[in-house]
């Protein structure tokens, strides 16, 4: 497969296409985070709201943006539901070593967010798929200051 | 056209990075000279040349290097200013149009800038010539007054600007050519509405300078700030014209050595402009190699430069609007060597990510003009920018390589 | 020493400049390193590949060529920070050592003195450690203090220094070595004093870094500033070290593109160092230019570099006391590599200018230390400095054509 | 004659061992100028009485300096008294023109002046050879303003 391909596989075209829990759905309590990449001006907005447990109940996230981006957000709000403050630390961790190259890329154990394995050998655009996952990094810390 | 039109194949040959092919096999389709240009072999030749024969340090030297050096960079200063029209004290050699600008931004609004007072500016700004205003206003209790831009064809309210031009307004600073959408201003009209009024203007010339004949006493400006690194020259250079009266109104800015008069521990006096403005070692070699631009740039003749520009300009614009869901953005008529556009349902990053697949070179993003692409509503744009080293055949490519990515991605 | 020491002659054979002839025939025999050192190919062959293959606008480009260039920029920072043991984010690339000071003297300044508040200097200060704070001081109503110097032997006070760290004071600016005469300043001691006290130091190292091992995080220093064109490198290319914490304490100096996060016609938000402090267009061909010479320096050894430095140092000043009626000044024991000093009868200028007719190029005046000057009551000095390419035949011709030039004005 | 020998003609070298009308001088009501080289820190001073009817009357200099700064002002004092503000001018100019390369040097003529005509094939030196005289210049504007 070439980089171009790699990149933009179907899945990740696919989500771009469709986003999932996209939309502006400001639902308090939810925290509410924003990325801006000044590389390019784009803009992703995340809301999270917490369960008692203080797992993550309800993800959602909105703004334009590439399909990189766009993609890796809506990948993000399927994969962060129902996980603990460390666990969705954790996830934000492997999703950063998948795009940056740091971390062998298994299917088996990261289902969609392997195909993001791509944006390695376009190290530009490894802000654009971090976008959203930064955006959930701060709501995280407004829900859970550290100590 | 009275003027004889270079062989443009020939000229392009001059320029080593253009036969390069790219990692995918692909060769190189340059689209980003606004961003940054190529450099002709006579330029990198000259910063050689400098390096292997006349290096050493300016002005303080009685030895023969050092007078070489010194004679070179003078004349440096003197081939730039020539090339628009200037004398030589009226050059400052600075790092580009960004530091260019900040400098007046610091040190003449510095003496001259009252908390009330207005800086004028253009909504089409680039970010180099806005926020250093927002910070000087900030400084100075000033505040920033902007002409409108009436839609995606980048025309400004022109109609507008001699009520803008109140008694407050102290300084009008404005792009001569636009980056992102192309739009050439009025800029002889808009100084000499200014310099009746007493309003000191500051034009920017990254986008023109090079591009088209500019003569600054033609244009009637007060200051005119351009990049080395846009016009064939080197990065890390560029220049700051300022008439000899806008100069000697401003105070020092960067305090150190070559600017100096006279320094006691407690206090100094400092020189005339230039010098004045120049602290430091400067960038010796830069200077040199952005006056070996300019000799090349009017050798070539500014004006077949800009008729070429122009021709190749105009297929620009006819092919993207050629392809389908793709929109040219900018204006109808005359406009700088550039064009924006957007495709439907592709993104500007996913566009030049693929393009670039293909050994295409443009620029996506908001061309660091944020507030003007959040005005129009636009995600940023696509920019395809040429120079008069691109060629029809190249622009015939660009067309087929962005009907395969909207089939990509559609 | 358990350091391999290089083959001097062939590293020294790889500086095309050094080859040279002179216009009256005579061999070049370069003693003014202090003020620019000269380059080695490789360094200039560095600038060359950049602009034949690698040449594009940085940061904002999506296309391979613009990625690769901004793969070689920000690599360029991490061999430089290397270069002085800091991290990536420490290291800001200015135009050189008086703007890196420059940058901190009015960003620095403008957060953090108060009227009333103390910068602290010595007396050896270059002009461009010593104008930038006259002017910081001005603004904003702080005054300056100053380390005595004892004698022309370049000695300070130092004995006075913890007495002077004072609360008042919140900046220790000093030089490493002193340009003019050779001093080297106790600055790990001086950085520990102030940093115990809470007082931000700047090391002023233009003539140390390049010349001894300089690790940023051993001297202890808060801002460490340096130019390529002492160290082999470019022109027009220097950086500023700073702590994470000491940039973070910065807001931003000169505004335009890249160093901003999101802008607003009326107002933005900026990135955090260095790219805060890096606006516009950066030096890009200088800044991978001046990481070839980091580079180029840490192959031959720095320890190596400044063991062989010291062994012509000594040789120079020998040779120099030697001859009839001339005085070195300056530090007996360690001292930087270069040696000021005065004959009896003969202006420095003079002196320089018949010594140039032989092919020595020396440098005769204040060298950028005029109040220094002043208060040894010197009418300037001749300077001789060199750096590992000189030999020990070209210091023993120097000693001859010293020689000659007394007789010749006597 | 190779260039040094040019620039330290006997003459030259002659002024600067014993320069003419030299030290301190302050003879009120005699006007005083201060010349300064930046790129060097050189300063010169010289002072100048006036006839009742404006030519120059007494003209001397005092400080230190190079070879060619020192016999330049020793050699300027020689040769601007009993000047009219006007003569004294054109002197200032001829000099300027001999250092500079502007003018054929022609000994009868101009005299000692003449020697100077080394001094242009090294740039970086005609601001030494002007000091003093600038400051003559500086002078006769103080006694003199334009009107
Ligand atoms: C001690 C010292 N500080 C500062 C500078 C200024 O360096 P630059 O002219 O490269 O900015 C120099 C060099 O001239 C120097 O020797
Ligand atoms: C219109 C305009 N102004 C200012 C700049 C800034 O120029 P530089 O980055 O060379 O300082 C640019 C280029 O990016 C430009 O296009």
């Amino acid at each position: 497969m070439n980089p171009l391909d790699e990149l933009y596989q179907q899945v990740i075209l696919e989500h771009a296409r469709r986003p999932q829990n996209h939309g502006p759905q400001p639902v308090p309590p939810a925290f509410h985070a924003e990325g801006v990449n000044p590389s390019c001006g784009d803009e992703i907005e995340v809301w999270v709201t917490f369960a008692d447990d203080g797992t993550i109940q309800k993800i959602s996230f909105d703004g334009q943006g590439c399909a990189i981006s766009q993609s890796a957000a809506s990948v993000m709000t399927g994969k962060a539901g129902g996980l603990s403050p460390e666990g969705a630390r954790g996830l934000i961790a492997n999703f950063h070593d998948i795009v940056t190259g740091s971390a062998e890329v298994d299917f088996d154990q990261f289902g969609e967010m392997a195909a993001f394995a791509g944006v390695r050998q376009f190290p530009q655009r490894v802000k654009c798929a971090m976008l959203g996952w930064r955006a959930l990094e701060q709501a995280l810390k407004q829900a859970h200051p550290a100590p | 056209m009275n003027f004889p039109s270079p062989d443009w194949a020939a000229v392009r040959a001059q320029f080593p990075i253009l036969t390069q092919v790219q990692d995918n096999g692909e060769p190189l389709l340059y689209f980003d000279s606004a961003a940054s240009s190529q450099k002709p072999q006579v330029v990198i030749e000259a910063l050689t040349r400098f390096y292997e024969h006349d290096n050493a340090n300016v002005h303080r030297g009685f030895y023969e290097l050092s007078a070489r050096a010194t004679e070179h960079y003078e004349a440096a200063r003197g081939r730039v200013a020539h090339f628009i029209g200037a004398e030589d004290s009226e050059i400052v050699f600075t790092r580009g149009t960004t530091e260019a600008i900040n400098l007046v931004a610091f040190a003449w609004c510095r003496k001259n800038l009252r908390p009330g007072d207005v800086i004028l500016l253009t909504e089409l700004e680039h970010h180099s010539n806005l926020v250093p205003w927002q910070l000087a206003a900030e400084r100075h209790g000033a505040t920033l007054r902007f002409v409108t831009v009436l839609g995606d064809d980048g025309s400004l309210d022109e109609a507008a600007v001699p009520g803008l031009l109140t008694e407050e307004v102290k300084l009008f600073a404005f792009p001569h050519i636009s980056n992102s959408l192309g739009t050439i201003t009025p800029a002889e009209d808009w100084c000499a509405l200014a310099r009746n009024r007493g309003i000191i203007t500051l034009v920017d010339g990254a986008q023109s300078v090079g591009h088209i004949p500019v003569n600054v006493k033609e244009l009637g400006c007060d200051f005119l700030a351009f990049s080395g690194h846009k016009i064939c020259g080197p990065t890390g250079i560029g220049a700051l014209y300022g008439t000899a009266q806008a100069l000697a109104d401003m105070p020092p800015f960067h305090g150190g050595g070559e600017m100096i008069e006279s320094v006691q521990y407690e206090r100094s006096t400092y020189r005339e402009a230039p010098a004045r403005f120049e602290a430091g070692t400067p960038p010796i070699a830069g200077a040199i190699g952005l006056a070996a631009a300019c000799d090349y740039l009017a050798a070539l003749g500014m004006e077949a430069i800009a008729a070429h520009d122009e021709i190749l300009t105009a297929r620009l614009v006819d092919t993207l609007n050629r392809i389908d869901g793709v929109r040219a953005i900018g204006p109808q008529g005359k406009r700088g060597a550039l064009s924006s556009f957007i495709m439907d349902g592709v993104h500007p990053h996913d566009l030049v990510t693929f393009a670039s697949g293909r050994g295409l070179a443009l620029r996506g993003g908001h061309h660091c003009t944020q507030p003007l692409m959040r005005k129009l509503k636009l995600p940023g744009t696509a920019r395809a920018s040429l120079y008069f080293y691109n060629t029809e055949e190249e622009i015939d490519r660009l067309g087929e390589i962005l009907t395969d990515t909207r089939r990509y991605f559609a």
